[in-house]
């Protein structure tokens, strides 16, 4: 990358060359920011890996055991995953200007990462079955719905072991919660698209899913409705950070700036999502970040106690 | 005399390259097992280094923690029982379909043959959403059992026997496909011997039939078994909400965990997987050991048991009964959804449009590129192995010793490995080959290709391999000796009687290629997007009416393209071999 | 009794059978004899009941065993068979080939494991392949092949033996062997045996009756001192006697070949048949060969053929080429000699040979 | 020239060829004759070049073909087979076996398209097969697919012709003309033509120098006549030429068998080899069988072969089983007859019959 450093020391105006971006979003997510961005800096090229958060976290660990990690900037589902990278030093220290106006426990103190948008998870209902909409993350424990709900598993995805990491430390719900919902037969699927068809097939009447999918589907019309529990919900940020062995950090950097900053926080919620900077609207059918209430934890310790969580949950559902 | 003297000369130039042949043949041999080393086990070698590596020192940590958790053991005894039930179940459908279809006259085979392969190219998802739909609480089977008397209940598919049947029903179409060209090839005469020496069909199938049969049943088994083992999508929709882990899906949670062990965990269990393939693969050996023959025939079609009027009107409706359910019903299902335009929205017409398919083939861009990529990426696999794969199997034929019998266990691991795992070593192996050396190979289409034709360069050996056990050396050497040599030896004599067992084995590995997904989620890159990548992205973002879209327009091609090639063999056959029987 | 009626087999446009008619009696030791592509094999498969006839039926004590539209299958027949292209089963070695039927044929009495080894070993040695019975078939020469063939036919005693040319592969010594060996097998189990080979020797050698066939049809039938004597046509006079067949004009008991009207040969016992067409069969033994300068029909050798106690030549005379068998002691004759040929006069022939 | 020397084959651990030398010269005619599984179509495949010999080499003109290590493959030796198992491609029919060698084989001229229909249908005729020249192998009867065979092997015209009993599906007359055609091929041709067959007849009636094997070794190699009137070994003299090897003691140039000591047999020429051995080789006509009362060794009577012209009677003297052919018109014997079996006093077969 010889020549996008040259380039980039003659044109002064605008960064150049090119940059891997690995992101688990959606590829018409993916491919509207990164459009919207070579709109503002047409000099660089930016190729897409796009993958589920836990292809792209393996990926990621092969090239480093490969020896040479090919992504410059990486926006996965959780800051778990960030804070690992970061443990393994893999990510560059980088505060963007953009990220002052996000709320400080959406970014590492340290400037390796920082979130880009917030992703509740909620619970989804079929209105077709079930009349009475519940409020409270019970119903899913309530003998009622006994075999009637399902959720994503956290031994596959990212996501939902990020919110079984949050949940379990809540007073509220803690380990408690999923030994109940084991004993109330809640089904496990191996993610939330799963949940969705089957909630929306009606093949289950509850479920838990991160809560865009739900908002998405009902807009399609679907059957089903979405409730954020009134104990809270946990949240996703989708944080967006810098590999130390970036090739090319000033573009890198450029894109970052540009994901956080306004224009690119609307184009998140104009994508549907609920944007994580303070002062932009999120899309219909979905709470902004004040009007809920956030379930929270320490992400370091959420990585450093994973596995046992993992292990745990195994443990609960698998005997 | 004057004419000797060239004529000497020129013996003297074929006796000094056919010496330079000789003394290169060890030469090639090495060269060539280095190849496939690189190629094939180098990449998983780096993988298992990780199961002996802690901080760049050696150790056995990792064994002696996987194995003695009693997790593992629990896995390993799961993934035995599924991997055999499954591997019986495919072997006794694709036996028994294909022995009808080679032996039974039978109205409508040619459609029958096209029905046989949709299970196999139908996306796992899309099978399992099907038939869980199917035996679920609102589903035909409730509804159908609830006529019957007494207090039946649909089958729970969410346990093993689920999981056992939706592998077999998915892989039956691999042993199909190894064997039914064997039962065509089995000389009549043998059966005839088999009656005047008294045994009733019954036993001449049992006694003579199956085992000539066999080099194509092990083939078709082995295959089916390695399939068993590697699948993810099954085990892991089904298994899930039952808490079932298979080694497969397991080694996938480990891949996704966290901290400096996961791979190396990883890597303990894909060891033990491999193990598991190895015995496989040795078995069949064992099986094959006797396999012999002293007969070529042509592949006849024409049926050798007729059935009365009602028996055979009885038959073709069971059969046509199974097939439309195993393979109807899917595309039914996957057609549906790709029509609505939401979960869980009444079936009806207004609900229907064509919505989906202009989003997928209008709208979004990436799907037409994909096709064309897969298409591409198929075609040129699907040659590669073509070659590589027959010249292996010839070899492996011709001579039986260890070197080849080496060479054809490396080619059967990346095979058996879970696609995800199989993918890491692509990428330890062709990031930096050497280290600090970075051939710009990854990060390209060139990684997908390579990890193509490492994957399924062993189902064309093996399709390959089934067809030269059908043959007698004594083809090879008439052509010889009428002075054939090299090319023309195989397209004149070789490939024409090989040809059905090779057709078999390429379009194995095209309809892989065509379709495959999970090696491809981690090792695509911009711009060289596959269907399976397009599909996989929709299914992620919850766009499952978007893939359903797509994968139907790709199985109805697929279809499309099988209807095409059996009309164009039928006028072929009418036409210039002027077989009008 | 096995009763052939009327039978045609048609393969697709080309009719390897026309019209068969056939009876085997029970015991009766048959060959079929005829010269390659006549339709033996196919006869003998007909028999078997690997395939029905196009036409005609083939009964068994009154009973149909297969028409145009019904076969009763070779099981349940009751039947050994050795195929002209032997059939051996790849996977099972020379012992198991013979204990198979030994297992499963209807034929067999209920032996107990030991008795079944010793028939075993018992036909393994007749055919001489007990040394090979851990072999399988692709570890054997041509001939032991065919043995293999043999022994697992006859190893069952079944009721019906049909054999296509079992001993084709196997040296005069070994055949003569074999023969025997299949005669023994004859009278002792009083089985039908239908045999057919295309050596006429074999045929006159072994068999009760001799069926000959040409191109699809059946010439003669007879048995083989008849057949030898007496042919009814000029195909069993060449291809079982090799007569050579002279055209000439019959006189009063006198014969003038066409070819030389001066020379008159005596009747030395010509069936009337024969006569009437004007031709005088002439076995190649008959015939002496002299310098040209001596009386007879001028010819030229064409062919030597050394047979060690006798030498086989064939001659050239105007359009016929004759077959001449001359003792080795006599004059020698190479190819291109011009020779005269004329009849023996031996009277001891006259006696039995072609006599009406 | 081809030399083999000191070839031996293993397969596995049984050896096939025990350390055979042999000379093919240029142009030579030379047929392999042997019992079933003695070795011959072992001795072919490794002339052809389809596997290497376990040890000793095989030269051409002082260039090695084939030895332990290397092997020159087939389709550099200008050679042409007949398989014994035919080793016909199913998917090709008879017109295009024979077109085949004539557009690969490195013998073939180079020759436009008609020349080359006008081979094929040459060659086709020759073998009879012209009629069914869109046939494939599977429509073809056992002697006709082996004159597929035939056609396609000698098509090219190669230097060197390996035939494994090419002729032994065929019948007599087929044969014969067949014979004569290998004969004038190799006249016209001047290939050299190694004729692998299982009949003694045939041997003696083809070729320029028989070789005779058993069990992997060979016996003696010479031609039909030597061959014939002096064999060399007790195998030889009865397998080539029939003898029956009676035992007995040779006292001042008189016989006295073993099994009567009151008879004595005169020199009718035997070879010295014999006489020390104290045995007395007796050709199946040289024997006459008399009624019991009449003067002679006792023997039964325990096979009986009718063959047209003569009877072969195999007859069990004390521990021997001889061969004894008699006339048709001399006194029939059956099966348990009690015989006298005594020597015919020919002089004339003094002079030429098995002198040294
Ligand atoms: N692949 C093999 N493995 C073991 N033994 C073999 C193999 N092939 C041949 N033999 C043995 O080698 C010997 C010689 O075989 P070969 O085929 O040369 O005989 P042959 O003289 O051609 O006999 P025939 O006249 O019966 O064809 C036989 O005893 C045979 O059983
Ligand atoms: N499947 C077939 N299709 C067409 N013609 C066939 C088929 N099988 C045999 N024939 C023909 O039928 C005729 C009789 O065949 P058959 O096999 O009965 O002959 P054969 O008397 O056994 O001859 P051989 O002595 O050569 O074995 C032959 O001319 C052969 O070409
Ligand atoms: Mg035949
Ligand atoms: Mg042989």
């Amino acid at each position: 990358n010889d020549e996008a450093e040259t380039n980039s020391s003659t044109k002064t105006e605008g960064v150049s060359g090119t940059i891997d971006f690995y992101t688990s979003q959606p590829d018409a997510d993916a491919q509207g920011l990164v459009d919207a961005f070579k709109k503002q800096n047409p000099e660089v090229e930016i190729s897409i890996f796009r993958s589920g958060t836990e292809e792209v976290v393996s990926k990621i660990q092969a090239e480093n055991q490969g020896g040479d990690i090919q992504a410059d900037v990486l926006l996965v589902a959780d800051s778990v995953t960030f804070e690992n990278f970061k443990a393994e030093e893999l990510l560059l220290s980088y505060e963007s200007p953009e990220a002052e106006s996000i709320d400080d426990a959406f970014v590492d103190p340290d400037g390796t990462y920082a979130g880009t948008k917030i992703m509740a998870t909620g619970m989804i209902v079929n209105t077709n079955k079930v009349t009475e909409m519940p409020d409270s993350w019970m119903a899913l424990t309530d003998s009622s719905t006994k075999g009637q709900a399902v959720m994503p598993s956290p031994l596959y995805s990212g996501a939902a072991a990020y919110n079984l990491g949050v949940m379990t430390r809540q007073e509220s719900l803690g380990w408690e919660f999923y030994e109940s919902l084991k004993a109330n037969d809640i089904t496990i699927t191996q993610g939330n698209g799963a949940v969705l068809e089957s909630v929306a097939t009606g093949e289950q009447n509850y479920g838990m899913i991160v809560d865009f999918l739900a908002a998405r589907a009902i807009n399609d019309g679907s059957p089903v409705e979405l409730i954020y529990p009134k104990e809270g919900v946990p949240v996703i940020t989708e944080p967006v950070g810098i590999l130390a062995n970036t090739e090319n950090e000033e573009a890198s950097k450029a894109f970052v700036d540009f994901i956080l900053s306004e224009e690119g926080q609307q184009l998140a919620s104009e994508q549907g999502y609920t944007p994580i900077r303070e002062g932009v609207e999120a899309p219909e059918g979905l709470k902004t970040l004040d009007e809920m209430t956030i379930l929270d934890a320490e992400a370091v310790e959420l990585l450093e106690t994973r596995n046992d969580d993992k292990a745990r949950f195994g443990k609960i559902f698998g005997e | 005399m004057t004419a000797k003297q060239p004529e000497d000369r020129e013996r003297k130039k074929r006796d000094s390259s056919f010496s330079l042949f000789f003394q290169s043949k060890n030469l090639y041999k090495v060269i060539g097992l280095l190849v496939i080393f690189v190629f094939f086990l180098l990449p998983v070698l780096r993988l298992v280094w990780l199961s002996f590596v802690d901080d760049g020192s050696l150790t056995m940590q990792y064994y002696t923690e996987v194995l003695n958790e009693p997790a593992t053991w629990k896995t390993v005894k799961n993934t035995l029982i599924v991997v055999f039930g499954s591997t019986i179940l495919a072997l006794v459908l694709g036996i028994l379909f294909s022995w009808l279809v080679a032996y039974v006259e039978l109205s409508g085979k040619k459609a029958m043959q096209l029905f046989i392969f949709l299970p196999f190219v139908i996306p796992s998802y899309i099978t399992t959403l099907a038939w869980t739909q199917f035996f679920s609480a609102s589903g035909p089977v409730t509804a159908m059992l609830s006529w019957l008397p007494g207090d039946l209940k649909a089958p729970n598919l969410y346990s093993i026997g689920g999981i056992i049947l939706l592998l077999g029903i998915s892989h039956y179409p691999l042993v199909y496909l190894f064997t039914v060209n064997v039962f065509r090839k089995i000389p009549r005469e043998l059966e005839e011997a088999a009656a005047t020496s008294g045994l009733s069909k019954k036993r001449t199938f049992w006694k003579i039939v199956m085992p000539l049969a066999l080099p194509g049943i092990a083939s078709g088994g082995l295959i089916a078994f390695l399939s068993n083992l590697d699948n993810f999508g099954i085990p892991a929709f089904l298994g899930t909400p039952a808490n079932i882990r298979v080694l497969s899906t397991y080694i996938y949670e480990q891949v996704v965990g966290f901290g400096p062990s996961a791979f190396s965990r990883a890597a303990v269990l894909s060891v033990i997987l491999g193990v598991i393939a190895l015995a496989g693969t040795i078995l069949q050996w064992f099986l094959l050991r006797r396999s012999r023959v002293n007969e070529t025939n042509r592949s006849d079609s024409t049926p050798r048991i007729y059935l009365s009027a009602g028996k055979k009107k009885l038959l073709e409706a069971s059969l046509w009964v199974f097939l439309l359910v195993t393979s109807l019903m899917p595309l039914i299902t996957m057609g549906a959804l790709s029509l609505i335009s939401a979960y869980g929205v009444p079936f009806k017409l207004e609900n229907l449009s064509l919505r989906n398919y202009e989003y997928v083939f209008l709208t979004d861009s990436k799907p037409l590129t994909a096709l064309s990529n897969s298409l591409q990426l198929a075609f040129f696999t699907m040659i590669i192995c073509l070659i590589v794969g027959t010249a292996v199997a010839y070899l492996r034929f011709k001579y039986p010793d260890w070197s080849t019998k080496t060479v054809e266990l490396f080619m059967t691991i990346p095979y058996a490995l879970p696609g995800t795992v199989f993918a890491l070593c692509m990428i330890f192996m062709w990031l930096e080959p050497i280290p600090g050396w970075n051939p710009g190979i990854y990060g390209t289409v060139w990684i997908l290709f390579i990890a193509y034709v490492t994957r399924f360069l062993v189902l064309q050996v093996r399709g390959s391999y089934t067809a030269f056990l059908q043959i007698d050396p004594s083809m090879e050497e008439a052509a010889r000796t009428s002075g054939a040599s090299g090319w023309i030896k195989w397209r004149q004599i070789l490939l024409p009687l090989l040809f059905p067992g090779i057709f078999s084995g390429a379009l194995l590995v095209f309809l892989m290629a065509l379709t495959e997904l999970t090696v491809s989620s981690l090792l695509w890159s911009s711009g060289s997007e596959t269907v399976g990548v397009v599909i996989f992205g929709y299914e992620q973002a919850g766009y499952s009416t978007y893939s359903t879209a797509f994968s139907t327009v790709l199985v109805l091609g697929i279809l499309f393209g099988g209807g095409m090639f059996l009309l164009l063999s039928r006028l072929w056959d009418r036409k210039v071999l002027k077989k009008n029987d | 009794m096995i009763k052939v009626n009327n039978v045609s087999k048609k393969y697709g446009s080309f009719t390897a059978l026309h019209s068969i008619d056939l009876e085997i009696g029970e015991g009766e030791f048959i060959a079929v004899l005829g010269p390659s592509g006549c339709g033996k094999t196919t006869l003998l498969k007909l028999l078997a009941g690997f395939m029905g006839p196009t036409d005609g039926t083939i009964e068994m004590d009154n009973l149909v065993l297969a028409s145009k539209k019904r076969v009763l299958p070779p099981e349940k027949r009751n039947i050994g068979m050795v195929f002209q292209s032997f059939a051996l089963w790849p996977h099972m070695t020379v012992a198991e080939h013979v204990k198979f039927p030994l297992n499963y044929h209807p034929n067999k009495i209920k032996e107990n494991k030991k008795e079944m080894q010793e028939r075993m070993n018992e036909v393994l040695k007749l055919v001489g392949l007990d040394a090979l019975a851990e072999r399988y078939p692709s570890e054997l020469s041509g001939g032991q092949k065919q043995r293999v063939a043999l022994a697992r036919a006859i190893a069952p005693l079944p009721n019906l033996l049909l054999m296509d040319e079992p001993l084709s592969a196997l040296d005069v010594e070994l055949r003569m062997e074999m023969r025997k060996e299949i005669q023994k097998l004859h009278r002792e189990t009083k089985a039908s045996i239908v045999f057919v080979t295309h050596d006429q020797g074999e045929a006159l050698a072994i068999a009760d009756k001799i069926v000959v066939m040409n191109k699809g049809r059946i010439e003669q039938i007879a048995p083989p001192e008849v057949l030898y004597t007496r042919p009814e046509t000029e195909f069993v006079a060449t291809f079982v006697g090799k007569c050579n067949l002279v055209k000439g004009q019959w006189r009063n008991e006198q014969f003038v070949p066409a070819i030389d009207s001066k020379n008159t040969w005596p009747d030395l016992g010509v069936t009337a048949g024969f006569k009437e067409n004007g031709i005088y069969p002439v076995r190649p033994e008959q015939f002496q060969l002299m310098s040209p300068e001596s009386a007879g029909l001028q010819g030229v050798v064409s062919f030597v053929q050394y047979q060690g106690h006798e030498i086989h030549y064939t001659v050239e005379v105007e359009e016929a080429t004759w077959t001449i068998h001359e003792s080795v002691f006599s004059k020698r004759f190479e190819t291109g000699d011009f020779v005269s040929i004329s009849l023996k006069n031996s009277l001891v022939q006259k006696e039995i040979l072609i006599s009406t």
